[in-house]
């Protein structure tokens, strides 16, 4: 079967997000005053194809562990959904 | 191969005039087919055919003795000596760095160090002259920030270092940014390799990215279209492509590795015109023809349409003319740097180009190949000055509020938060890397890397506003600045790359700019004994019908002869005397196109000052020997800002002033006459030093003397050097880095 | 000393051949090992040098770690052999988890290349041989990714076993506590973000970089 | 009232995500090699304050067109919510 695969890497909480505070460093210079907390991270897509939806999702955290996060410095939240 | 004449509409579309469409009927005997009329449309643009511009072009230097390749190849080749040849090319990406900034950037990066790697050389050095609009202009900021992001963001990571360029802000280039890059690289002399097909039988491989609808159209749409607010916009996103550096560097990695192995007997990068002008180029320079099967082009996305793969402007791709029996080890030198290799043409002998579906299938398009190229119009637009010339040269450019210690301040900014993002060490060549005047790098063997205690130096310059006032003499000015430039570091030139950013050439004035400029460059070039090699045109660069201010860009590159010892640099030493090495200006001085009267004083008008071609050329060589013969302590040229602008980087650099004897007003301090240095030498040299300018035909005046922690000019000016480089090096951070918006 | 060095290269790497010219110059003698090489072929030291190995995508580094001759440069170090990790080299080794702690991007989110001062904080690895705590060198950054992090406890850790090797003097990058290099327990395995193959000689600008590369070979 | 935005940024279709082809290049080497059309994309996050629902979800598209993103390559989905 056929899944897509969607995981958010954001970082993690308590470690600096350099990305996001220069964002909202530069907001009110751009008229955004209303916004705190800026996060950057990265939204990662593909394709998968399993035998079931269990097993794709097994799959994809298992990549998302070895290889695509980092658990130093990031967290990731798997979705999984059959296509 | 038959078409039905067809209507109008389409050939216009695509930017093909009616008399052009007129001209393919003829060369074919027939009507084209859409697919060939998008092949000529691609060809004959602007920006591939240089149609507007050629006919001026042809009256530049192009030779001497040490000019392996001229212009016309990828990039133009010369000796400089111990069987090492340089390759150097400059280009502009200014329409794509419009709407994507960073890919814009990165992507014009990526361009020039195809067309180095092309001619078999490691690319070693990138220069990156950029111009934008006003700092306080928000959009700007944008395009500014995107397009050094993308500089650094590519050039860093292909692994090639960004050694200098140029950053100018001006109104003129509002909506309309001006993004050139300069590549060079070396190669050993024997290796030289050229864009050609030949040998019937023979295999074209197109090597790396594939092949996307990305830049469908891009030639005519985005390269060769001006921009005005409505059409900015939607119908023109989808052609922006992206840049990916690191299949760029495996590209060149492989390629360098196939050239090294005697594997290929001719390559062509793909451009403009993607896979049309890569396969008709190779195929007409080296008198042949070629079956292109399109059903072979590796493609990114399903569905393309011939005339998409044929034109597809997708970066990072490359085209080998390969024989037969090195096609396995082609291949596996491919795999071995993850490149994907087809093999997608097969070289004739009729002269033909064929596009087919399938080496034995359907022949979509059937063109002599040569006519792409040989046969693209040439015009000979008309061209007369703007008609207020005469009035505009009356006009006195020295007027306006001028208060020394104010505009003084107002005129320095320090360029390092532009290319300290820069990796500009890499390679371990850099002796004088940016933030000074020329760049210079240690010159090595490029295959067993052996030192040759000489060094490579390289300037890029260019001067809007002198252009502007007078596009002859101001041409003549920025070619030599460039030469005062590489003197400074030692060098004397060599060879001259050209990058002409003018505004739409259906207008007169700007073909009458252009034709002034080009003949400003090459009396310069002439009298530099440095023939133009390579270089590009941009054309329609304008908003809203406005035409940017004429900006040719030059490079210059040119050898230092014994680097045993870095020249002094440009920072003050303590108790020296301060001297000015060539032309006096008069005494009154024009203060036309200099940039007080531009951003102080408000005038843009006026005339040059007087400049004396043959002085500078002088001044260029003293400068260069005594730079050599280690006999000066600190030197710079003088250019924007005039002499106060220079005084004061070369005192910021150091923490080290200057007295200054008379220049205490406004013109003396920023006039901007050419052709002039600034120098400081030991006191007890000063008798010996003026004789030997004086042999050289050289004007040398002491007009002051280094120490303090100001500068000072005559009794009543006198600047902090801590406010000078507060005020330096605030200017661009200050502006720049602090969020931006694109609209 | 004849010390034999692998210098790795993925593709994107782009400092292999500065790499190589500043050992030899100081007399070692320097090999490319290929990154789908599983061997090391007997070298005595190992250098992963700077750039950009497979692009820098995803992360720095977490592609290349995946590479067969890094299981060989695991084994290698884990055994005690030298290993230099420089600016991609470091990043490539914390993905391998050969150090600990991370590095992300610089603080001022814009890639920095520049001359730096860095002082030595322990010389107890190897690229501190010949040199003392305190000494200060001058040593240019090339990086985007330099910002080095980790947890409490391991920043504890690197602090009481001695296992930071470099502070900036004028943090750059937003480094904690002005990390710029550190090694594992053992100081056998060393990565740190400047380039001491940049500084080599006064040609350039610098020659302090000769010192660590001297103390590297003659481990 | 405060608001948690979540902005959900990909490449355009058609345009090339150098990123996602590296990385789907590499899968196979460590053994996944059920996965196709590999895309990263960015995910920002932050929290807003503003009168209404929608008056935040304006502002956030606002800030997406004008700042966060260039719409020329990147496509943005925008999701507002109360907190
Ligand atoms: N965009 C840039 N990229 C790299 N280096 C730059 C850039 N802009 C300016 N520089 C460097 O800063 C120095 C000063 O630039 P500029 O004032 O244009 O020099 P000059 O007036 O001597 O031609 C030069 O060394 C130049 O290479
Ligand atoms: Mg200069």
């Amino acid at each position: 079967m056929q899944f897509e695969a969607k995981i958010e890497v954001s970082p993690r909480d308590g470690i600096a997000n350099p990305e996001g505070s220069t964002i909202e460093r530069s907001l009110p210079a751009l008229g955004f005053e209303m916004t705190r907390n800026v996060r950057v991270g990265k939204l990662i897509r593909f394709e998968v194809e399993a035998e079931s939806a269990d097993a794709a999702r097994s799959l994809v955290e298992d990549m998302c562990n070895r290889f695509l996060t980092n658990p130093v410095i990031e967290d990731a939240a798997v979705e999984v959904l059959e296509t | 191969m038959s078409a039905a004449p067809e209507d109008a509409s389409v050939h216009r579309a695509l930017g093909l005039s009616d008399e052009e469409y007129e001209q393919i009927h003829e060369l074919l005997g027939r009507h084209p087919n859409h697919l060939e009329l998008a092949m000529y449309s691609v060809m004959w643009s602007e920006h591939c055919s240089y149609k507007s511009s050629k006919v001026h072009l042809k009256r530049l230097p192009t030779e001497a003795p040490w000019v392996l390749v001229g212009p016309g190849e990828n990039a133009g080749v010369i000796d400089v000596g111990d069987d090492i040849a340089v390759a150097i090319r400059i280009e502009s990406h200014n329409h794509p760095s419009a709407i994507e900034p960073y890919q814009g950037a990165a992507t014009g990066v990526g361009g020039i160090l195809r067309d180095i790697f092309t001619m078999g050389a490691r690319p070693i050095a990138v220069m990156d002259p950029l111009r934008f609009g006003p700092l306080d202009d928000p959009r700007s900021r944008w395009i500014a920030e995107g397009v050094i992001s993308g500089v650094s963001g590519y050039g860093n990571s292909v692994g090639v270092p960004t050694v200098g360029g140029e950053i100018v802000f001006d109104e003129t280039y509002k909506g309309n940014p001006l993004v050139n890059v300069l590549a060079m690289g070396v190669l050993p002399s024997e290796r030289l390799v050229l864009g050609q097909a030949s040998g019937v039988g023979n295999l074209a491989i197109l090597l790396g990215a594939a092949t996307g609808r990305d830049g469908i159209g891009g030639v005519s749409v985005l390269a060769s279209a001006g921009f005005d607010e409505n059409s900015e916009g939607a119908d023109k996103r989808p052609s922006v492509q992206v840049g990916d550096p690191f299949e760029e560097k495996r590209l060149l990695e492989a390629c360098l590795e196939l050239l090294d192995e005697g594997l290929v007997s001719g390559i062509q990068d793909l451009g403009g015109a993607g896979i049309t002008c890569a396969t008709s180029e190779t195929a007409s320079r080296g008198g042949a023809g070629m079956d292109v099967d399109v059903s072979a082009i590796h493609s990114r996305e399903e569905g393309m349409e011939p005339f998409e793969l044929m034109t597809s402007e997708s970066q990072e791709r490359m085209l080998a003319i390969v024989e037969p029996e090195h096609l396995e080890k082609v291949l596996e030198i491919s795999a071995q740097w993850e490149i994907t290799a087809s093999v997608i043409g097969r070289v004739t002998g009729n002269g033909q180009l064929r596009i087919m579906d399938g080496f034995e299938g359907e022949v979509l398009a059937e063109l002599p190949a040569s006519t792409l190229h040989d046969d693209a119009p040439e015009y000979n637009r008309p061209m007369s000055p703007p008609d207020d010339l005469t009035e505009r040269r009356l006009r006195d450019a020295s007027q306006g509020p001028a208060n020394c210690v104010e505009d003084l301040l107002a005129l320095v900014c320090d360029p390092s938060w532009v290319y300290s993002q820069y990796d500009h060490q890499l390679f371990l060549n850099t002796v004088v890397g940016p933030g000074n005047d020329g760049t210079l790098l240690r010159l090595r063997h490029p295959s067993t890397g052996e030192e040759t205690g000489r060094g490579l130096a390289m300037s890029t310059d260019g001067n809007h506003r002198w252009c502007y006032v007078d596009p002859r003499q101001g041409t003549k000015m920025i070619v030599a600045e460039a030469v005062m430039n590489i003197a400074c570091v030692g060098a004397n030139p060599l060879a001259v790359v050209n990058c002409l950013n003018f505004g739409n050439p259906e207008h007169p004035e700007i073909m009458w700019q252009l034709s002034e400029s080009v003949d400003g460059m090459s009396e310069a070039c002439i009298a530099f004994n440095a023939p133009v090699v390579g270089g590009n045109v941009s054309l329609y660069n304008e908003t809203n019908a406005v035409d940017i201010a004429p900006t040719p860009v030059v490079g210059v590159l040119g050898v230092h002869p014994d680097l045993s010892e870095p020249p002094p640099g440009i920072g003050l030493p303590p108790d020296s005397l301060l001297l000015v090495l060539g032309q006096e200006p008069e005494s009154d001085v024009s203060m036309g196109g200099s940039r007080w009267a531009w951003e102080v004083g408000c005038c843009k008008d006026g005339v040059l000052p007087e400049f004396d071609l043959d002085h500078a050329v002088r001044t260029a060589a003293f400068v260069a020997e005594s730079v050599q013969k280690q006999r000066l302590k600190a030197v710079h040229d003088v250019g924007e800002g005039g002499l106060a602008v220079a005084l004061a980087e070369m005192a910021i650099r150091s923490g080290i002033g200057a007295k200054i004897k008379n220049h205490d007003n406004h013109i003396s301090m920023f006039n901007e006459s050419g052709g002039r240095v600034l120098v400081a030498i030991e006191n007890r040299e000063l008798d010996d030093f003026v004789k030997t300018a004086a042999a050289r035909g050289v004007t040398a005046k002491v007009i002051g003397e280094t120490g303090g922690s100001s500068l000072q000019f005559g009794p009543m000016v006198d600047v902090s050097l801590e406010s000078l480089t507060v005020a330096s090096e605030n200017q661009l951070p200050e502006a720049l880095g602090q969020g931006t918006v694109n609209a | 000393m004849t010390q034999r060095v692998g210098v790795i290269r993925f593709p994107g790497t782009n400092c292999e051949f500065d790499t190589i010219d500043a050992v030899r110059a100081l007399g070692g003698e320097a090999e490319i090992l290929w990154h789908s090489d599983s061997s090391i072929k007997n070298v005595d030291a190992i250098v992963i040098p700077g750039g950009f190995a497979h692009g820098d995508y995803l992360r720095c580094g977490a592609i290349a770690r995946f590479s067969p001759v890094m299981e060989a440069v695991s084994d290698f170090a884990l055994a005690g052999g030298p290993v230099l990790g420089i600016c991609n080299g470091f990043q490539v080794l914390t993905e391998a988890g050969l150090l600990p702690g991370a590095l992300q991007k610089n603080a001022g989110m814009k890639f920095l290349c520049s001359m730096q001062q860095i002082e030595f904080v322990s010389t107890q690895n190897v690229v501190g041989k010949g040199s003392q705590v305190g000494d200060c060198l001058q040593i240019p950054i090339n990086h985007f990714e330099g910002n080095y992090v980790c947890s409490p406890e391991i920043l504890s850790r690197l602090e009481t076993q001695e296992q930071i090797v470099f502070r900036y003097t004028d943090n750059p990058n937003g480094s904690i506590k002005d990390i710029a290099g550190i090694c594992n327990e053992a100081g056998n395995v060393v990565g740190m973000m400047p380039h001491p193959e940049r500084a080599t000689s006064d040609l350039l600008g610098s020659n302090d970089g000769a010192a660590l590369i001297q103390s590297f070979l003659s481990v």
